[in-house]
């Protein structure tokens, strides 16, 4: 599926079909696609080129530029990519003809959005999302926000030559609506014990689909599969991990760049995540909200309002703890992010509450998700080891220790 | 019983212990050179020569430290955090924290009243801070990494050291000493300048009494004293605090055992 | 007129006279030893004496490198990239890109033709990307100085190393070591690595022509190689190449001397 | 106590001043400091003001609350401060710990890769020294400004606190009355901590007050631009960072007195290379690098330390002053780090050199401050397409070494004063 979107730009390109850029975290997909544009996500772009190994030439070629070492890496790929080409192993990325950017937590966006504007000469729309402060989205910030809306389809009409359909948009939410309630319903299957899903490692791969595809028939029908086969999995007891030991609710941005060798220490330990922050960037659509075609633009503005990031760590922080509890989780891994400081600044206090607060074992661990420089297996197993073999110790209470063979006291 | 062997292959040392009981019967320390297999077989081999053990009477070995995987010849492999804590929670049952700082890493974890790891933090990717710190600016003032800690509190007006980085931290020595700098005020301030990172450390797990010092780092009387300072607590060191992460793994090791796991 | 320029650098203090701000009249060098002042007036005084110099034959004297304000018997003291810039330039005429490794920091430096610095970088953060690095592995790895160029020459299959630490790149060294990666392999890939991290540099400051290596490295064959590789196009070096930093201190003392001399405005 | 020097000062150091001596609002410093002897001079007053930068017990809001008023604290860079100026509060800047605050707790609840502001600002309420303060805002300028406020709410949970979402959208009509509200939840929180309500009179009085500090800082500025030699950056900045801390009344006098006595200082003119400087809008150098760049041959004409104090020019009295305030945010030129502007990066810089006929632009970036790591990219092309030199250098609170630094810019002026 993600060979055929690629192909599809590359399509859309040499059909001279118009693209937009936009970001995942509250994106405007379906407003967008009603309009004709083929979409590309930059960093969806990007965690593919990690993935692929084909970072590091994109972000030295960025350093190059004087992008500096702590600048987010998908910032890098992406403006060294550009830079470069845009030639990646999956297919060419073609040049935007509108940027679209959706403000919705993180302040990269808007920096990312301005260079790309600068360096391509393409038109630039900032939606400006106010952060998430409060449980239920306020109704300034809703009325704020339809109003810029309104100002998008505007542009978008003179961009094109069209005019804006609200019955077909209203048709395409309502298949967004259907992919999200299937999506909802694929990642409640990790309160299941044993878990029949792999809530962070497998669900990032399964949530292409509702950030890049939502509001078409594929996307639905995509879900649909997965489900099955997840009740398929239930059936014949068909787990991520044969033995699960450790059951796991992940926080932060995995490290694309060695995906497959971070897996694998967690299968090693039999350890499973069962619910996960990352695989909601695009949005909450866990906690009740999807998008409803009878308040199309009131709920397009709520779902960018939801996008993960874009909660305040207040709400962060209790979203985790209900994680927990709900998925019977035993502990909680966090993963920081070097170069993104939207997600990681203030995990280690996360940590701390998760410790202290609640009683919740959390590991912390520290690279990057582009860079693979900053990536160190060595270190990363041994505190993924040390953990993981605490966890079990402790389940397995050890009797004390005998006697002090020697000792001195220093004061 | 038999004797357990503990073997902790670290990134500038091998140590190897042997227990049987709870009693140290004999240990070593040797170099970690470039063929690390032989070194930690070198290093069981020297134990086993200061416990007059013949190898058949060791009837379980556990590897420990970076070089853990490479010990073919053990049982076990458990990772030094857990190994430095159970070593500490042995030598001082009332530990419940422990801070190891070795060649390469500082490590602060915090133990339960079992003696069990509740939470760990480790030294970022940055060699800063570790006892590598210590031997380059010790090597830097032409003195050797034992003679620093004692010189270290003859220090009257300690210089502030800024320089987080190893590499630069040399550097900084050189231009304090040719600006005349007394050599001791400069390791009082290495000295504090590491403590302070450690502090900053332990804070990531919860300071609470008894702290306990381990690693090789732990030889240095004025680490000691910088740290217990800035904890404002004693400190609870061993001579044997180098040997810690070993004797935790040969803990575990009698842990097998006397569970009849071993193979 | 006789110009002295002397570049007090952290690991050699290297001395030249010029006559007439066109001809090198000698060169001369000393360890550093942490006393650079110490060590700039033996090679000042090594100078002078090669040369038959009486007190008053030198015109001026410019310090550069990082011990320039150290040295008090100084008429003008430069920084050490204005001076390896214009010292590359006399070396080498129309040169653009100079790239100074030295022991503690590489700078890649874009030049006018006339030898004045247009734009430069060097590097902050980590200290794995400078002539010590190289040092430090000479000593663990128990290879002298004098050989290791040579040794690394020899390599089939060169083993980078990706750690950004200097310390920790010793460990990863020692790894290599561990898994009988052969010597030459690993030391060129030292060499390599400290290419990689000077490219960047350079791709900074923007590099489009010959590239001339200055600082202590250029005796190193394997460098210059190294080099050559990453950045694929030519490398000029010569072992004047390590005065360079002296030599056009020299110079623009030289420049300064006809000015002071001359009607030209006066700068402080 | 050094507060009170300054504003004891106040009666001799005004010039002409157009209305009645202005009233400080306060819940009145206790007296007994107010027989401390006035200062005499500007030197003085600068002293002062380095004095009360480097305490950081944050002296002045103590008194303020020992007189029974309440403080907030403001995090850079642009707050609206006026709001809790009408409030009868004391609106303090927090710019972070200074170069000798050790941080051992916030690494911890942070994280590595982050500014030192950030770091310091935490380690601060940690260890006890925002204790004064009622109320903290922190402005969407970047994720972590931001993020701080999450940590804060947690640490203080008795404390007021808010993140202020400054709208990055600056064309739709629906941008102001949407700052008017987030404004207004603002208010409220503030009126909690003040105990009163706020009164649209109050604010556009202290709208006209801070309008006032706006054009005293903006003569000085231009005074420098014209004739660097007399007033040296480190002098403007610390002018500025004395409003950081006391209220406008106590500042405005000292700059009215400091506008005075510079336009009479002989100095000899130097040969050095004008910049400005662009990068240190949020977290500030310290009083030692700015110094040095001095030092090392720089004149600096432009510069965006202390961003806050004059962010927009004059914001209108009449009608609603909420709503002025916000539209005065929407529609300001500033171009900076932390907030979207229409005009591109590159064409934007090269307009703000040759305004301030500067020979050069310094960078000088806060380390690991991504908002201006991106800028300085954009603003790089823009000046390498006009053959303007410029340099980049980065920057913590905690550095003693400058010798790194001192190379570079003494290279960057070699080659702009060398041929
Ligand atoms: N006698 C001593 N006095 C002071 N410090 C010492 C002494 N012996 C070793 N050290 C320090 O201990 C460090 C090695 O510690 P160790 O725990 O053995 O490291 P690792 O486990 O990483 O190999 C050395 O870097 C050195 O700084
Ligand atoms: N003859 C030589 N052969 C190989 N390398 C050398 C030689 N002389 C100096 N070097 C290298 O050059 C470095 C010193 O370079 P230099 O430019 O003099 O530095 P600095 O100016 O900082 O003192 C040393 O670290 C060493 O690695
Ligand atoms: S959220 Fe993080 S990874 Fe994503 S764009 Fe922002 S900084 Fe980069
Ligand atoms: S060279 Fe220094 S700063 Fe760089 S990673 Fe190593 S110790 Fe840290
Ligand atoms: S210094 Fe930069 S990154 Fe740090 S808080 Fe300020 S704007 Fe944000």
């Amino acid at each position: 599926m993600v060979e055929r979107y690629y192909l599809q730009l590359a399509e859309a390109e040499k059909a001279k079909r118009p693209v937009a850029y936009m970001l995942v975290g509250g994106n405007l997909t379906e407003i967008v696609r009603s309009f004709g544009y083929e979409v590309v996500f930059p960093e969806i772009v990007a965690l593919n080129c990690a993935i692929k190994h084909k970072s590091l030439d994109n972000i030295l070629q960025a350093e190059a530029q004087g992008y500096g070492l702590d600048v987010c890496g998908y910032v890098k790929n992406d403006l060294g990519l550009q830079s470069l080409g845009g030639d990646t192993p999956f297919g060419h990325i073609p040049k935007p003809d509108l940027l679209v950017c959706s403000f919705s937590g993180c302040y990269v966006y808007i920096k990312w959005w301005e260079a790309l504007a600068e360096t391509l000469g393409a038109p630039l729309f900032n939606f400006d999302v106010p952060y998430q402060r409060t449980e239920k989205p306020l109704k300034e910030d809703v009325e704020y926000m339809v109003a810029q809306l309104w100002d998008f389809i505007h542009l978008l009409e003179k961009q094109t030559g069209r005019s804006f359909d609200m019955a077909e948009l209203k048709r395409v939410l309502e298949r967004s609506r259907r992919a999200e309630e299937l999506w909802v319903q694929y990642l409640d299957a990790g309160r299941n014990v044993p878990s029949p899903i792999e809530a962070y490692f497998e669900a990032v791969f399964y949530m292409f689909p509702i950030n890049v595809l939502r509001g078409t028939e594929e996307a639905v029908r995509f879900y649909e599969t997965v489900n099955q086969e997840v009740k398929v999995r239930l059936k014949e007891g068909n787990y991520p991990v044969p033995e699960e030991k450790v059951r796991l609710v992940v926080e932060g941005v995995p490290p694309y760049t060695n995906y497959r060798t971070f897996w694998d220490f967690f299968r090693k330990w039999g350890a499973v995540s069962v619910a996960a922050t990352y695989p909601k960037v695009g949005g909450l659509f866990d906690l009740g909200f999807v998008h409803d075609p009878a308040r199309p633009l009131e709920s397009i503005a709520e779902y960018s309002l939801g996008a993960y990031v874009n909660q305040s760590w207040p709400l962060r922080r209790e979203l985790i703890k209900k994680y927990v509890h709900d998925f019977q989780a035993d502990a909680v891994l966090i993963h920081g992010i070097k170069s993104c400081r939207s997600f990681t600044a203030g995990q280690g206090d996360l940590r701390d509450w998760l410790i202290h607060e609640t009683g919740t074992p959390t590991l912390y661990l520290e690279s990057d998700h582009e860079d693979p420089r900053y990536f160190a297996p060595a270190q990363i197993k041994n505190r993924m080891d040390a953990f993981f073999e605490s966890l079990e110790q402790r389940k397995s209470t050890a009797a004390a220790g005998a006697a002090a063979v020697s000792g001195v006291r220093v004061s | 019983m038999k004797a357990a062997a503990g073997i902790d292959v670290g990134s500038t040392t091998a140590k190897c212990v042997i227990l049987r009981d709870g009693e140290l019967l004999g240990k070593s320390l040797n170099p970690v050179g470039v063929n690390i297999v032989r070194d930690a077989e070198e290093a069981l081999r020297l134990a086993l020569v200061d416990a007059r053990l013949d190898r058949s009477e060791v009837a379980f070995v556990t590897g420990t430290g970076y070089g853990r995987y490479k010990i073919a010849f053990g049982q076990l492999t458990v990772t030094e955090i857990s190994c430095h804590a159970r070593g500490a929670h042995f030598l001082f049952p009332r530990t419940r924290l422990v801070i190891d700082i070795g060649g390469q890493d500082t490590k602060a974890i915090r133990v339960n009243e079992r003696g069990e790891v509740a939470d760990f933090a480790m030294n970022d990717k940055c060699a800063a801070g570790t006892g590598r710190f210590l031997d380059v600016c010790a090597g830097a003032l032409g003195y050797d990494v034992a003679e620093i800690g004692p010189l270290s509190l003859e220090a009257r007006h300690p210089v502030k050291v800024t320089s987080t980085c190893t590499v630069f931290a040399e550097s900084e020595v050189t231009s304090h000493v040719s600006r005349g700098k007394d050599p001791k005020d400069i390791l009082a301030g290495l000295h504090a300048s590491i403590a302070n990172r450690s502090l900053s450390l332990l804070q990531r797990v919860g300071i609470e009494p008894e702290v306990t010092f381990t690693g090789g780092v732990s030889r240095n009387e004025g680490m000691v004293r910088a740290l217990s300072g800035r904890l404002r607590m004693p400190i609870n060191v061993s001579p044997l605090s180098q040997y810690m992460g070993a004797i935790g793994a040969a803990l575990a090791g009698a842990d097998r055992l006397r569970g009849g796991t071993a193979s | 007129m006789i110009t002295c320029g002397l570049d007090l650098g952290s690991g050699v203090v290297k001395g030249a006279l010029i006559e007439d701000g066109r001809k090198i009249l000698n060169t001369a060098s000393r360890p550093t030893r942490g006393n650079p002042s110490s060590a700039g007036q033996q090679v000042l005084e090594d100078l002078a004496e090669a040369e038959n110099l009486v007190p008053g034959d030198l015109a001026y004297l410019c310090t550069t490198g990082f011990g320039r304000y150290m040295f008090p018997n100084r008429q003008l003291q430069v920084s050490d990239i204005t001076s390896s810039a214009k010292g590359a330039s006399f070396l080498r005429p129309g040169t653009r890109h100079v790239l100074d490794i030295g022991a503690q920091s590489s700078r890649a430096i874009r030049i006018s033709p006339t030898g004045k610095v247009l734009k430069f970088k060097m590097n902050e953060k980590c200290a794995a990307g400078a002539g010590r690095f190289v040092e430090r592995c000479s000593k663990y790895l128990q290879v002298p100085m004098e050989d290791m160029s040579a040794r690394a020459l020899s390599a089939q299959k060169p083993k980078l190393i990706s750690s950004v630490c200097a310390v920790l790149a010793e460990t990863e060294i020692i790894n290599n070591v561990a898994e009988e990666v052969p010597l030459p392999d690993i030391l060129m890939g030292v060499y390599l690595s400290l290419a990689q991290r000077a490219y960047s540099l350079m791709r900074y400051v923007g590099i489009e022509s010959e590239i001339t290596l200055v600082g202590g490295l250029v005796h190193s064959e394997a460098m210059v190689r190294a080099v050559g590789d990453t950045v694929h196009m030519g490398v000029n070096a010569q072992s004047e190449g390590h005065y360079a930093a002296a030599i056009g201190a020299a110079l623009l003392g030289h420049q300064r001397a006809l000015r002071l001399s001359g009607p030209a405005g006066v700068r402080n | 106590m050094t507060l009170l020097q300054i504003h004891e000062n106040r009666g001799s150091a005004r010039v002409a001043a157009p209305n009645e001596e202005p009233s400080v609002p306060t819940m009145n410093l206790s007296s007994d400091l107010k027989e401390v002897r006035a200062t005499r001079d500007l030197a003085q007053a600068l002293k002062l003001t380095m004095e009360l930068i480097q305490d950081s017990s944050f002296p002045t809001a103590r008194a303020w609350v020992a007189g029974g008023g309440h403080a907030a604290a403001f995090f850079p860079v642009y707050t609206p401060q006026e709001i809790a100026h009408a409030l009868g509060l004391l609106p303090v800047s927090l710019r972070g710990g200074g170069e000798d605050l050790e941080i051992t707790h916030a690494d911890a609840a942070l994280g590595s890769f982050l500014c030192s502001i950030s770091k310091s600002t935490l380690e601060l309420a940690i260890t006890g020294k925002l204790d004064p303060f009622g109320a903290f805002v922190f402005p969407y300028i970047c994720d972590v400004s931001r993020n701080l406020e999450g940590i804060f709410s947690r640490l203080r949970p008795n404390a007021v606190t808010h993140m202020l979402h400054l709208p990055q959208n600056f064309t739709s009509a629906s941008s102001v009355p949407f700052l008017v509200a987030e404004y207004g939840r603002l208010v409220e929180k503030l009126e909690r901590l003040a105990g009163q309500r706020l009164s649209k009179d109050a604010l556009a009085d202290s709208l006209q007050v801070y309008n006032r500090r706006r054009a005293l800082l903006a003569d000085l500025a231009a005074l420098r631009r014209s004739e660097p030699w007399k007033l040296a950056a480190t002098e403007l900045n610390l002018l500025e960072r004395l409003g950081d801390l006391v209220p406008p009344e106590v500042q405005m006098p000292v700059l009215e007195r400091a506008l005075r006595e510079v336009k009479e200082r002989q100095r000899p003119k130097r040969d050095a290379v004008r910049v400005i400087l662009v990068g240190p809008f949020c977290e500030q150098p310290t009083h030692d690098l700015l110094s040095l760049i001095e030092e090392a041959g720089c004149y600096v004409v432009g510069d965006e330390l202390s961003m806050l104090h004059r962010w927009m020019g004059d914001v209108p009295v009449s009608g609603d002053p909420l709503e002025n305030l916000a539209r005065a945010y929407i529609r300001s030129p500033v171009d900076i780090g932390v907030r979207a502007t229409p005009m591109p990066k590159g064409v934007s810089i090269v307009a703000r050199a040759k305004e301030a006929e500067a020979q050069g632009v310094l960078f000088l970036t806060a380390k690991f401050c991504e908002p201006a790591l991106e800028d300085v990219v954009l603003y790089r092309k823009g000046l390498d397409d006009h053959k303007i030199p410029y340099l980049h250098l980065e920057f913590e609170e905690k550095s003693t070494s400058y010798e790194q630094s001192r190379l570079q810019i003494e290279t960057f002026v070699e080659s702009v004063l060398f041929d």
